[in-house]
């Protein structure tokens, strides 16, 4: 259950940030904290009691006490896509800073209608 | 272990908090690592070791290289 | 007999493949290669001749097996592909000559060969539509090549290209959900089973593929551009052939999938024709006078040509969707002919524009005693397009008719009428205005074109004469897909057709030696009478003036102006504009949506968090929501 | 203030009424039906003893291809925004040396980087791990020889030419299975082996080896790109 809260918080506390920051950095920084947020719930909710990592080994190959494995899978790939797509922002946050020579949002949104 | 997790969530939350803020970006950055890592390890107590790597190689390591190049390219400061 | 339908098909684009790498060692090389393998297809395609094959499995797909196949109507198509095709790259070795990236053009050409003789050789949905899809994109990169202008035209193409492309695309996708199999027989057998509303359903969203490559009246407004402004080589390609893919298309929808008595089941028929066809009829009886008018007002000689195409094409849409064992055979010959005299006249538009560089038409004119054979061409084209005898439109064009005179339906005869006496008017107009008239000054020097670009010309206008006198050539393929496709085959002689039930008979020999011998008489006379005097075409005054090289005394420009105004009027709605106030209004919306979507993240993060905090709000105090 | 306020007294809404909502989902308890159905018939159907392999590789294959074309639009992206011509390259770059430890030091760790990270890929379908961890552990070891040796740069040509190879043979193989076999796309038919074998559970190691060196050199590339970005273009004047 605690993990549930914090990846609950986490996700909020990122929300926080998009919302209020304007620094483009910390802007990225909140998109990272909630990309993590909902890693960790997903991965928690996949999650069973008493349960081993959901690899056959030569000695385990009880398919009953395992996590789901479906969760894993999932976020495994969200992971790497998420920090490719950072990469990406990031590279628009120079391009942005060396267009304006400011990380304000405000300043730079100031050319758009 | 119930403990460790306690303890491993407050700690990650207090991170992000002040990763958000944090004036100076390179600290907000750092701490931005620590809370990957620090869910790194919440994955490992979930057994998900192969999450729990990618999180670390990736998101402790990679994540935070680019985070403090743009940091050093651009300002340092939040004003 | 199985592996030749293969090898058949791989054909064109080993050599297209060949053509491109050999491009690399020399240019002849190249050459060689193109038209050596372009005539290996045509020289294959005759062993096919009147002959069914089925059944050739080359792949499979979903559990659904990939099939070729080959029958009289599509061995009809095949030939137009192959044909056109071989005399394209001919003309292409000299028009496109010094251009850049010869070598893609090439495998392009090849390419769309292929993708065409693929459409025609598909045995299932899944195959005709992945060749469907590799004919639009192919020729796509044909058309770009036109230059700059291309560019915009070949947008539109690919556009509506890809919105037919979709809706087909639904269609096959409906019939795999039911049928699993997607070869043309089980789809047949499926359709005969199934609800009418499901097979009205297919029926549209597959003729709106369809209609888009044969360019029916409200989805055409591709061509002209498309047609216009490609190379001159491949204009030929386009008009002659890709657009005959829809007509095959058609053919294999309404005869090969379903049948007259099916649709006539689908929906109330009180017509002597089922009601779906009917609406095909008229929206192709449409679309030959509108366009026949919209060409009559052109000045740019392609653009006219483009415009003539659609309606022309609407004649064997016209000929396809009347059911009947005349029309359908009226409407497959007027696609053969159509193939040869349109090809024909884009191809001597080629020679002049390679001459002189215009496609304007008040730029040229006089052109009759620099290019000869351009001239002749010209000739022989205009008269088959015009539907006068002895040459083959005259006899595909009389099939419709009396096809139409069989069925009663009069006005869809009037307007097919209208569309044959517009096109003296526009044809009279193209030829005037290149080739009769006044020499402008700068042509002084032109010469006619060289001999591999004379040839496709020799060629199509020999062949204008011998489809027109021996019209039985043809009629003995169209019979057999006619009783392929389970439809009476119609009954020909080689010079015609015998008296039958309510029909008529025609004997194009005896109108053909009327004409000869009237044409001999009047040489005669005229070779007999006194001679008048020859004065140079300067030799003349006007209003007191003594007219100059430089005055054009011949009215080229605004030709039809008086027609123009009368009919204009029909024109303010014409369904270019329709598109254009549609991409305008979604532009206006899109404006005005902007202020809800301002594009800030924390704008819309804002909102999700309001929205989800009111549900949220509601579900704790233990409200509900609905 | 007052927006920082309100939007907090939101957020807090939502989190209170999550984890009221959640409360009925019970943590560490019931498993989804296809966590279940993967976890009975992954020996069977796949042969690979890590069935988060099973998962992302064979079963949600299409998914990791797709996954994998995001990733390479990501880096492709990156690279179109820090495009620079060569010339301009030259120009700007400075040589800075960090100090000898982290140069020789560097030196001696980045083989065994890469050794570590090929043995994760390699070994994806037996153990913890697999392409993509390998590939980004790989790529981090490209990340400490830039900040060693901060003016040279890799390859990039080379670079896209593996890069280039892997996707081709995921997909090769993806379409070799579907036309050969004719029932889906990334049809495993290789023969499946014996169980915690290393050659075993058919396509499924080759692809993840594909996979490690795509997301490897995507990585580097997107590295290389922002260290360049950072030392030889000198962007802050």
């Amino acid at each position: 259950m605690i993990y549930y809260i914090g990846a609950f918080l986490l996700i909020a506390i990122g929300l926080y940030a998009i919302i209020i920051k304007k620094n483009l950095i910390k802007i990225l920084i909140g998109l990272d904290l909630i990309a993590s947020g909902t890693n960790l719930l997903i991965v928690s909710i996949g999650y069973v009691k008493g349960g081993t990592a959901p690899i056959f080994s030569k000695g385990n190959i009880l398919a009953k006490m395992m996590v789901d494995p479906v969760p894993q899978a999932l976020t495994l790939t969200a992971i790497v896509i998420g920090a490719s797509e950072l990469a990406l922002a990031a590279a628009f946050v120079v391009i942005l800073y060396r267009h304006y020579g400011t990380l304000d949002i405000k300043k730079i949104r100031s050319l758009k209608w | 272990m119930i403990y460790a997790s306690w303890l491993l969530i407050i700690a990650m939350i207090v991170l992000a908090i002040l990763s958000i803020e944090f004036k100076d970006l390179i600290a907000a950055v750092v701490a931005m690592g620590a809370v990957s890592l620090i869910i790194s390890l919440l994955f490992l107590f979930l057994q998900a070791p192969d999450v729990a790597m990618a999180e670390a190689s990736i998101g402790a390591a990679l994540t935070m290289a680019i985070y403090i190049i743009v940091v050093r390219k651009t300002e340092r400061r939040e004003k | 007999m199985d592996m030749s339908l293969g090898v058949l098909l791989a054909t064109p684009f080993v050599g297209g493949i060949l053509a491109y790498l050999g491009g690399k060692i020399h240019r002849w090389v190249r050459y060689t290669f193109a038209i050596l393998f372009s005539l290996l297809a045509f020289i294959e395609i005759f062993f096919f001749y009147n002959t069914t094959v089925g059944n050739y499995v080359w792949g499979r797909l979903f559990g659904s097996v990939l099939v070729l196949q080959i029958n009289p109507i599509s061995w009809i198509f095949a030939f137009i592909v192959t044909g056109i095709s071989f005399l394209v790259i001919l003309f292409s070795i000299n028009d496109v000559e010094g251009h850049k990236g010869l070598d893609f053009y090439y495998l392009e050409l090849l390419f769309v060969e292929g993708a065409m003789l693929g459409i025609t050789l598909a045995g299932d949905l899944i195959t005709f539509f992945m060749f469907w899809e590799l004919m639009s994109w192919t020729s796509y990169f044909l058309i770009i090549q036109g230059g700059k202008k291309s560019i915009t035209a070949g947008y539109k193409y690919i556009i509506m290209s890809v919105i037919g492309a979709y809706s087909m695309f639904v269609a096959i996708a409906m019939v795999f959900g039911r049928a699993h199999s997607l070869v043309f027989k089980n789809v047949s057998m499926l359709l005969s089973q199934s609800s009418p509303a499901f097979v009205i359903w297919f029926f549209v969203l597959f003729g709106i593929g369809l209609f888009v490559k044969a360019a029916v009246m409200p989805l055409h407004t591709w061509l002209p551009d498309a047609h216009s402004e490609a190379p001159s080589p491949v204009s030929p390609l386009l008009s002659g052939v890709l657009i005959k893919m829809g007509a095959y298309g058609l053919t294999v929808l309404f005869y090969g999938f379903l049948s007259v008595q099916l649709i006539g089941k689908l929906a109330p028929t009180i017509l002597p024709t089922p009601l779906l066809l009917y609406i095909v009829e008229w929206l192709a009886a449409i679309s030959i006078v509108l366009a026949t008018f919209l060409a009559i007002l052109q000045e740019d000689a392609k653009r006219l040509l483009a415009y003539s195409s659609i309606s022309q094409i609407g004649y064997v849409v016209l000929g396809i969707a009347m059911g009947s064992s005349l029309g359908i055979a009226g409407g497959l010959f007027h696609a053969l002919n159509h193939a040869i005299f349109k090809s024909l006249l884009f191809f001597v538009i080629g020679g002049v524009i390679y001459r002189t560089g215009t496609r304007n038409m008040s730029e040229l004119g006089g052109l009759i005693k620099k290019m000869p054979v351009s001239f002749i061409g010209a000739l022989f084209g205009i008269v088959a397009l015009s539907g006068v005898p002895p040459l083959n439109g005259f006899v595909s064009k009389w099939m419709i008719y009396e096809a139409l005179l069989q069925k009663k339906e009069v006005f869809l005869l009037i307007m097919a009428f209208v569309g044959s006496t517009g096109a003296f008017l526009y044809l009279y107009r193209f030829i005037h205005s290149v080739f009769l008239g006044q020499l402008p000054e700068k042509y002084k020097d032109v010469k006619e074109v060289p001999f591999l670009m004379q040839l496709p010309i020799w060629i199509l206008s020999a062949l204008t004469i011998v489809f027109g006198i021996w019209p039985g050539l043809a009629m003995n393929v169209i019979a057999q897909g006619e009783k392929f496709l389970g439809i009476t085959p119609i009954k020909y002689t080689l010079y015609g057709f015998p008296q039958g039930t309510a029909m008529s008979s025609l004997k194009v020999i005896n109108i053909s030696s009327v004409l000869i011998i009237a044409f001999i008489v009047v040489l005669a006379l005229y070779l007999m009478l006194p001679k008048e005097r020859f004065v140079s075409q300067y030799d003349t005054y006007a209003a007191g003036q003594v007219v100059t090289p430089e005055t054009k005394y011949n009215y080229s420009y605004g030709f039809y102006m008086f027609f123009g105004r009368v009919i204009n009027p029909i024109f303010k709605w014409s369904a270019d504009k329709m598109y254009e106030a549609w991409a305008r209004a979604t532009k206006v919306f899109g404006d005005y949506m902007r202020r809800v979507y301002t594009g800030n993240l924390e704008t819309y993060s804002s909102y999700i968090v309001v929205l989800i905090t009111i549900v949220a709000f509601v579900l704790l105090i233990g409200g509900k929501l609905w | 203030m007052i927006r920082k306020i309100t939007y907090g007294i939101f957020l807090g809404i939502i989190v209170l009424s999550l984890i009221l909502f959640f409360a009925a989902f019970p943590f560490g308890k019931n498993k989804m039906a296809v966590g279940k159905y993967y976890l009975k018939n992954d020996i069977n159907q796949t042969g690979a003893a890590n069935v988060v392999t099973a998962v992302t590789l064979d079963y949600r294959g299409f998914d990791t291809l797709g996954e994998v074309t995001v990733l390479f639009a990501a880096a492709t992206g990156v690279a179109i925004l820090f495009y620079v011509l060569e010339e301009d390259k030259k120009k700007r770059e400075r040589q800075v040396y960090p100090n000898f430890v982290v140069r020789v030091g560097s030196r001696i760790i980045f083989p065994f980087i890469l050794l570590f990270g090929s043995y994760i890929f390699i070994h994806g379908h037996l153990t913890p791990g697999g392409g993509f961890q390998g590939g980004s552990i790989i790529a981090s070891g490209f990340l400490l020889l830039y900040l060693a040796y901060p003016g040279e740069r890799v390859n990039r040509s080379k670079l896209s030419v593996v890069e280039g190879i892997a996707g081709i043979t995921f997909a090769g193989l993806g379409l070799w299975g579907l036309f050969t076999q004719g029932n889906s796309f990334l049809f495993n038919f290789l023969p499946k082996g014996q169980l915690n074998m290393i050659f075993s559970a058919g396509i499924l190691p080759i692809i993840y080896i594909a996979i490690g060196f795509k997301v490897a050199s995507e990585f580097a590339g997107i590295v290389d790109d922002m260290m360049c970005e950072a030392v030889c273009s000198g962007g802050e004047k």
